[in-house]
């Protein structure tokens, strides 16, 4: 078995939120393998993002071990760590107006990450050009300043830079979702292709989950800090075994408004989503799960092989797996 | 939420802590000797005061006793006044001083409403262009220019008028706080007025607005129960700091209008180099400043737990 | 929350503005009444003070402001009458020789509390003020007194002051050293009675407040809002209350501006405003009867003697005195009529034997010229082995007039003599703490004198006078006035005096500038306000209102 | 699955960018008539304390003092008088019928009248001859003659001679004295050298005037404009540096120390401003000599800091959490670059707004001081000691108190509406969040 690029066990990231630990990120294992697209979904507030940021290095964790190409990373980056992990991991943001200086140029901004590796000058600017040109923008865009550009144009300009120094991983952090409905596809395609043609791993990180469906190999699901489902695609959304991903789905996929909404109505308790705290004992989708049972509100779920190959951390897996769930998108 | 004004009044405490620190070794490093008088002493004279003010001690000791007697609330007796004691001179002049910030406050508040709401109303026609002007004017126009000009303009008034309209100075009567209050509220007015234009224009093309007229609500109604109580809000948020700098910036307008407030005492034992005087006022309008910040903080906080967690740190 | 907070807010506002509207129209319709300058119907006056006095405690008191009320709430032995002479006072005859003084004291004389002023108020209240724990700036006044200095210097009890009370109302005073001019003192703020019960009853806090003192005067104090207002009312126990025209002095504004003074005089609020040069011509303007007197202070550039300082050079001060013209700085820089050019240590207003002092004596003036000031300079120059004249520093007060002195004469110097004059520019305690400490060249200076008699101007640089800040050290001054000093006959003391005056201009230890006059406008039904050097300035106590 | 952009989306994106339309955000126009003219009003200003001076070459401290207190004068000659000080009429047979005249200067006027019996003291009155009323009582004399030398300028005076004791009137003439100047103020100025005779001097015009000291307006206005707005720029440059140097440390830094750090802001901020500054000014004293304008930055450089300092460091915070600078991170970028590449850039124009607010706070500060006797001390003036000088003649000179109060007003005017453009330009174009 090959090592995973990515390899991130019992990872924690706590943050202090008055007299309680908010637990953003909680207990989490993944692997990411060279090459692979992995999507992550949930709902706002799941902890997707902080997931991906710790990845990335630029959130320090509280507990658990991250390990990049097999090395153990440190919870605070170095400058040093930083420089060597420049050419490993990369990342696009949600927002592409914030993720360029307003007040460098495009071309200034697409260079930065080569400067740092020590290239410069006339060998750094033909890169940069050639990007520019990759991503489908005119030259003459180079010398202008991000808030000349449309926000699809910036998005590939975000784009271009993540993927400049040719990282082996990318973390795209809901890269479309502010996107117009119109442009994302573009972006959607343009990641894809780039990812396919330097054959780069991904974290696609979105809470659109037809964006993951589309290119991820595999899709873990998020809810309040813990991964609840993780599997092949394809698996996640023809079968999901969770309660919650399939609530999720439900949510997302179906034509129909008005049934989606009544459906929804039916399936999960209105209770308000709380934030989830470090102290929380049991399975934290159990006030809002129609399966639940006394014991899933005791004793916190771990991932569990499920009967379609897919992981979920369920308390009720065995019960769901034998058919007794009962929706089915 | 108890926690909150705990932490808040705790660091009220240590503020004030070190407003006397700052203020008793400043008032050290004054070069000069507060005992010294106009004729010369002898030095049996002179010991018996030293003993008097403590001035004989270690200035670590006095540091001490300072503190010990602050916390006490005991600023000791007056250089120059030399049978007065500090607290009696805050207890007699402060409230004056208040008194003013108050009715300045006051009238900053109202002109600065009344003031940007008419503003706001008639944009960008005459009324509008004078209140601009007017505020223009009154942000930069110096304070003492003001209070020079407006004693001239009293007295001019009450010579062309025969009679006292308006008294020129003084202090005692309620018409006389009201000349010298506009003064110092003067500066404060216009930036309200400025912050109070910017938010009922917003508040004018606000959605709830139109929806209001829309329902059929018209007039004083609809000024006062949509528009004013929703544009109002920025210029609350503005209270503070302006009690703030409105009871500690009076000094020109006690001066120039003879009022006995405590900034007019400030002003005069720092020339006289009155040791307990200088440090007593100031610790005490240092405590008063925070203990302002704290209650307003403190009732921001109890408006809108929203704003505590943003004003709760810096 | 907020909301309703903004709601409620609105809703006072709301009821407010009715109300608002209703008070503005009220102020601006109604005219209140307010205290007139003077009513004649009441027999009352209305003034400004400058400062509050900072104590009315006649053992401490050392200000104008104090002395201002004290010469109207309390009476000592002798007081300044009508014509500015000596009159009887709570005594009513005495004696004086050349080992003391008796007073026999009137027993109409009583306290505002009806109980009679006796000698022994006079006792308690002398041996107070020498007390070292009273710490009195005045106490050397008492010094003639025998044993006074022991006892302010803790040395002796206060129980050996050469001061008795023969009978309740007889009182004894010894003479340490011939006091010629002690009837004057007997006069003065600091030798008023004081009753030892009261005192005792109020301890550090006496005569803090208005309450907290008893009267034997023509006036009680009947109202004192610290910094804002004080009162005075005729006092009914007051031997001659009958004298007394006017009944009430009301003093509601406590301001040092002039021009807020001269406003409220312009207003017919105060019957009695000074006058500065700013507010000269507009007072000529209004009409306005502009009256002076002579506050019989001298003003003066004194300078330092002491070791190292290259003004203690005769010739330096020669050229500064032929540089400084007197008549210049009054009439140009100045600017106000009254102020009268010094050219003498003694004022006009110092009394000789039957005229004035400089009546009798007159002073050589001495005319400025600027070749002889820089051939001065140049002699200096050669005594003093300098080629270029190090920078002088002039300390001088931080009160509008002085500010502007030092600022004409440091242009003078720079142009006349070549001189960089650099100003210190201080507040009046780190002024007078610099001049104890010696620390400046020349030094803008004033004196005011303490009691009726020339020696107040004259002892001053004496080399054992501790106010001789400059360590002016002349055994030939020193001489003459010891000369004066053991001397009972006017005769001698005058001549001495006259080689003081003239060792002045010569020796130059000190440059006479300008002897200060108060201009001031005054209501014209106000008749009768005297105002004097001595005894409280102005003087209410023989005013009256004209119909 | 109903997504439709999976479905119709084009698979081909060459052409991305005729579909999207470019539309950059409009950027605030500087160039609007408010920003012009207080660009103008601040240039003007600069000018006026820089190059006028090497205009206008009189020097702020020349003290006429033939001239103290004049109006708008024009340049002018003078004659030279010598006088002595005392002088009495001379020879005893030209007894004077009427009021007479012996000299009329505006060094001295020179008046003699007969003595008339019963009166034995005489009251000299001096009004101006355009107004009525006696004007200023002058002296009490017992003497038949009078001299007056008190600050005479060129205006037609009336002299009225009244007994003392009744008030009657006995004599008025009216006098214009001629221009002159006295010999030794000629010497002293060095109009004439000394020991000559020259008979006329020029003097130089005094467009605005001359203070209470004979000096020019115009150049004191100059002079005193150079300390205020050097006070005003130097000390909010100052401040707001440290202030910024502050903040970015406590901000980049982060932990206990940004935590200590902006405790010890709040201590500074709960600090009176100007008890303290007062305080402060008190403490650390003028020496002789000095101008005092030390004393002055330095206490306002102790008190002012820390609202730049907050500012900044919530700045750095709310950069620091950017994702532009969090893409620099994770591309390597030290943190130096970081500094001076992304923060820097984005929290200038803060600093330059900020910088034109606090302008005119320094200057309304310098001049409260100044005011109250408090700042620069002579021969260096200000705006604010020069209000200061003039207050004091503001009923009958109003235009030696308005003058610099208008400077400081168009100053203090001409920052802010400098500061309110430098605001709205930079909100518009930075999506940086203000603190």
């Amino acid at each position: 078995m090959t090592t995973p690029f990515i390899d991130v066990s019992q990872l924690r990231c706590h943050f202090k939120s008055g007299d309680d630990l908010l637990a953003a990120v909680d207990g989490v294992n993944l692997q990411i393998a060279a090459g692979e697209v992995l999507g992550l979904v949930g709902e706002s507030g799941s902890g997707k993002s902080t997931l991906g940021r710790v990845i990335a290095g630029l959130q320090a964790r509280s507990a658990g071990t991250l390990l990049v190409d097999g090395k153990e990373m440190p919870h605070q980056y170095s400058r040093r760590q930083f420089r060597a992990m420049s050419t490993k991991v990369q990342m696009v943001f949600q927002d592409s107006y914030a993720s360029l200086n307003p007040r460098m140029t495009i071309l200034a901004s697409l260079q930065e990450p080569l400067w740092s590796l020590g290239v410069r000058g006339k060998q750094a600017r033909d890169k940069a050009a050639y990007w520019l040109d990759r991503v489908g923008l005119p030259q003459s865009a180079g010398e202008r300043y991000p808030h000349e550009l449309s926000g699809g144009q910036r998005q590939r300009i975000g784009i271009a830079r993540a993927f400049i120094a040719e990282p082996k991983l990318v973390i795209c952090d809901e890269p479309v979702s502010a996107l117009d409905v119109s442009v994302q596809a573009q972006i959607i395609n343009l990641l894809q292709e780039l990812q396919r043609e330097h054959n780069t791993a991904m974290l696609f990180i979105a809470h659109d989950l037809a964006v993951v469906r589309f290119l991820a190999s595999r899709t873990a699901v998020m809810y309040l800090g813990e991964i609840v489902e993780i599997g092949p695609t394809a698996a996640v959304f023809e079968s999901p075994r969770h309660p919650y991903t399939v609530k999720l789905l439900a949510a997302h996929l179906d034509g129909n408004p008005r049934e989606r909404v009544l459906r929804s109505l039916a399936d999960v308790k209105a209770v308000a989503n709380k934030a989830p705290l470090a102290s929380d004992s049991g399975c934290r989708f159990a006030p809002r799960c129609q399966l639940a049972t006394r014991a899933c509100s005791d004793s916190p779920p771990w991932l569990q092989l499920s009967v379609v190959d897919t992981e979920a951390a369920c308390h009720r897996l065995a019960y769901i797996d034998g058919g007794g769930s009962q929706a089915q998108p | 939420m108890l926690n909150f004004i705990a932490k808040r009044l705790l660091s009220g405490v240590i503020t004030i802590w070190f407003i006397a620190t700052a203020t008793f070794f400043a008032m050290h490093a004054v070069p000069g000797d507060p005992l010294t008088q106009e004729k010369a002493m002898t030095p049996a004279v002179r010991a018996q005061l030293e003993a008097r003010y403590g001035l004989d001690k270690p200035l670590f000791d006095q540091y001490r006793l300072f503190l010990g007697n602050m916390l006490k609330g005991d600023f000791g007796i007056s250089f120059t006044q030399e049978n007065r004691r500090v607290n009696d001179i805050i207890r007699e002049h402060f409230p004056i001083s208040a008194i003013l910030g108050v009715a300045a406050v006051l009238i900053a508040l109202v002109g600065g409403i009344t003031a940007g709401s008419v503003a706001a109303y008639c944009r960008n026609r005459w009324p509008d262009r004078m209140v601009m002007i007017a505020v223009i004017a009154a942000i930069s126009v110096p304070g003492f220019v003001i209070a020079g000009l407006a004693q001239l303009v009293i007295v001019a008034m009450n010579n062309a008028a025969g009679k006292t309209l308006l008294p020129v100075a003084g202090w005692g009567s309620v018409s006389q706080i009201w000349v010298p209050a506009l003064v110092l509220g003067l500066g404060t007015m216009a930036y309200l007025s400025r912050i109070m234009r910017a938010s009922m224009l917003e508040v004018l093309s606000a959605d709830f607005n139109i929806a209001a007229k829309a329902k059929g609500v018209h007039g004083w109604r609809l000024f006062f129960h949509h528009q004013l109580r929703n544009a109002v809000l920025p210029v609350v948020t503005e209270l503070g700091p302006t009690i703030a700098a409105i009871t500690t910036g009076g000094f020109v307008v006690e001066l120039i209008f003879a009022i006995p407030g405590l900034g007019r005492y400030f002003v005069q034992a720092v020339q006289q180099l009155d040791y307990t005087v200088i440090m007593g006022t100031t610790v005490f309008y240092g405590a008063f400043l925070v203990l302002v910040v704290v209650l307003v903080d403190i009732s921001y906080g109890l408006i809108d737990p929203r704003i505590r967690l943003h004003r709760g740190r810096s | 929350m907020a909301k309703s907070l903004a709601s409620r807010f609105a809703r006072v506002l709301s009821g407010q503005s009715r109300w608002l509207v209703t008070f503005l129209f009220c102020l601006s319709a109604s005219v209140p009444v307010y205290a007139q300058a003077v009513d004649a119907e009441n027999a009352k006056v209305t003034l400004a003070l400058a400062t509050e006095p900072p104590t009315l405690n006649s053992a401490v008191a050392t200000d104008t402001i104090a002395s201002f009320v004290l010469a109207h709430i309390m009476e000592g032995l002798l007081v300044y009458g009508a014509d500015g002479e000596l009159a009887p006072g709570v005594a009513e005859r005495w004696e004086l020789d050349a080992n003391g003084a008796s007073f026999w004291l009137r027993e109409s004389a009583r306290w505002s509390d009806g109980k009679p002023v006796t000698a022994h108020d006079f006792v308690f209240a002398w041996q107070h003020a020498l007390k070292p724990s009273t710490a009195s700036q005045y106490a050397f006044i008492f010094y003639p007194i025998k044993n006074a200095e022991a006892v302010n210097s803790g040395k002796l009890p206060a129980a050996e002051l050469g001061v008795v009370a023969v009978s309740d109302y007889e009182l004894r005073v010894e003479f340490g050293q011939p006091c010629p001019y002690f009837l004057s003192l007997a006069a003065f703020m600091t030798f008023l009675p004081m009753r030892e019960d009261v005192v005792e009853h109020w301890g550090g806090r006496y005569a803090a407040d208005g309450d907290k003192l008893i009267f034997n005067g023509a006036y009680v104090l009947d109202k004192w809002v610290h910094g804002a207002h004080l009162r005075l009312r005729k006092n009914s126990h007051y031997w001659q209350a009958d004298t007394v025209k006017i009944s009430e002095i009301d003093m509601p504004y406590i301001t040092a501006d002039p021009s807020a003074q001269f406003n409220l005089f312009r207003d017919q609020q105060i019957a009695i405003a000074p006058l500065d040069t700013g507010l000269l011509n507009e007072a000529v303007e209004r009409g306005f009867d502009i009256e002076y007197f002579h506050t019989g202070s001298l003003f003066f550039l004194e300078f330092n003697f002491r070791e190292g300082r290259i003004t203690g050079n005769h010739s330096f001060r020669k050229a500064v005195q032929r540089l400084i013209d007197p008549d210049l700085l009054v009439n140009k820089i100045i600017g106000l009529p009254g102020i009268k050019p010094a050219y003498s240590l003694f004022p006009v207003t110092v009394k000789g034997n039957d005229k004035s002092f400089r009546e009798e004596y007159p002073v050589m003036r001495i005319d400025p010229d600027i070749a002889a000031a820089r051939a001065h300079l140049q002699e200096a120059k050669i005594e003093l082995g300098l080629s270029e004249w190090p920078p002088l520093v002039l300390l001088a007060g931080d009160s509008p007039r002085a500010l502007q002195e030092a600022e004409y004469y440091q242009y003078l110097f720079k142009k006349g003599l070549g001189i960089e004059l650099r100003i210190d520019q201080q507040v009046f305690k780190q002024r007078l703490e610099k001049m104890r400490r010696g620390d400046f060249d020349i030094v803008a200076a004033a004196w005011g004198p303490d009691y009726d008699d020339i020696m107040t101007f004259a002892d001053l640089f004496a080399s054992w006078n501790d106010n001789n800040r400059g360590r002016y050290d002349n055994p030939l001054y020193d001489r003459w006035i010891r000369l004066a000093q053991g001397s009972n006959d006017a005769r001698t003391r005058f001549n001495a005096m006259a080689q003081i005056q003239r060792l002045v201009v010569e020796d130059v230890p000190i440059l006479p500038t300008y002897e200060n006059g108060a201009l001031y406008v005054q209501n014209p039904r106000l008749k009768g306000v005297r105002r004097s050097i001595f005894g409280g300035d102005p003087l209410f106590r023989y005013a009256w209102i004209e119909e | 699955m109903a997504i439709s952009v999976f479905r119709f989306a084009p698979k081909t994106w060459g052409d991305a960018d005729e579909v999207e339309a470019v539309a950059p955000l409009p950027l605030p126009s500087m160039a609007s008539p408010t920003v012009i003219l207080s660009a103008l009003m601040v240039l003007f200003l600069l000018l006026f304390v820089t190059v006028g001076p090497l205009l206008w070459k009189q020097s702020p401290s020349q003290q006429w003092l033939s001239q103290i207190s004049d109006g708008a004068s024009s340049a002018y000659s003078v004659r030279i008088v010598s006088d002595n000080g005392a002088w009495r009429p001379s020879a005893k047979n030209d007894l004077p019928r009427g009021l007479t005249v012996h000299a009329a200067n505006t060094e001295y006027v020179r008046l003699h009248w007969p003595k008339l019996a019963g009166v034995e003291r005489y009251r000299i009155y001096r009004g101006d001859a355009n107004k009525p009323g006696l004007g200023l009582a002058m002296a009490d004399t017992g003497d038949n003659y009078y001299q007056d030398r008190l600050q005479l300028s060129r205006e037609v005076y009336r002299y009225t001679i009244a007994d003392a004791e009744t008030g009657l009137l006995l004599f008025a003439r009216e006098v214009r004295p001629e221009p002159a100047m006295s010999a030794f103020e000629a010497q002293l100025q060095g109009l004439i050298p000394l020991g000559g005779n020259e008979e006329w001097v020029d003097i130089p015009a005094h467009p605005l005037g001359t203070d209470a000291l004979g000096r020019d307006i115009l150049a004191r206005l100059m002079a005193g404009g150079r300390t205020s707005l050097f006070v005003g720029v130097v000390a909010p440059l100052l401040y707001i540096s440290f202030g910024c140097i502050f903040g970015a440390i406590a901000g980049l830094m982060g932990g206990w120390v940004d935590q200590l750090a902006m405790r010890f802001v709040d201590f500074v901020v709960a600090l009176p401003f100007l008890l303290f500054m007062i305080l402060f000014r008190v403490a650390f004293g003028i020496g002789p000599g000095e101008n005092g304008i030390m004393p002055l930055i330095v206490a306002m450089l102790m008190l002012s800091w820390p609202g730049s300092a907050r500012l900044i460091r919530g700045q750095v915070l709310a950069l620091r959490s950017q994702p532009f600078v969090e893409a620099s991170r994770i591309a390597g970028v030290g943190t130096s670059k970081i500094i001076l590449r992304h923060m820097l850039p984005n929290v200038l124009p803060m600093i330059l707004v900020a910088f034109s607010f606090a302008i005119p706070q320094a200057i309304f500060t310098e001049a409260f001081l100044s005011f109250i006797g408090m700042g620069v001390s002579p021969p260096t003036t200000s705006w604010g000691a020069l209000c200061n000088d003039g207050i004091k003649t503001l009923l009958s000179h109003p235009r030696q108190l308005l003058l610099p109060a208008l400077l400081i007003s168009m100053s203090v005017l001409a920052f802010n509406i400098l500061g309110d453009a430098l605001r709205d330009a930079t909100d518009r174009r930075s999506g940086v969040v203000r603190a």
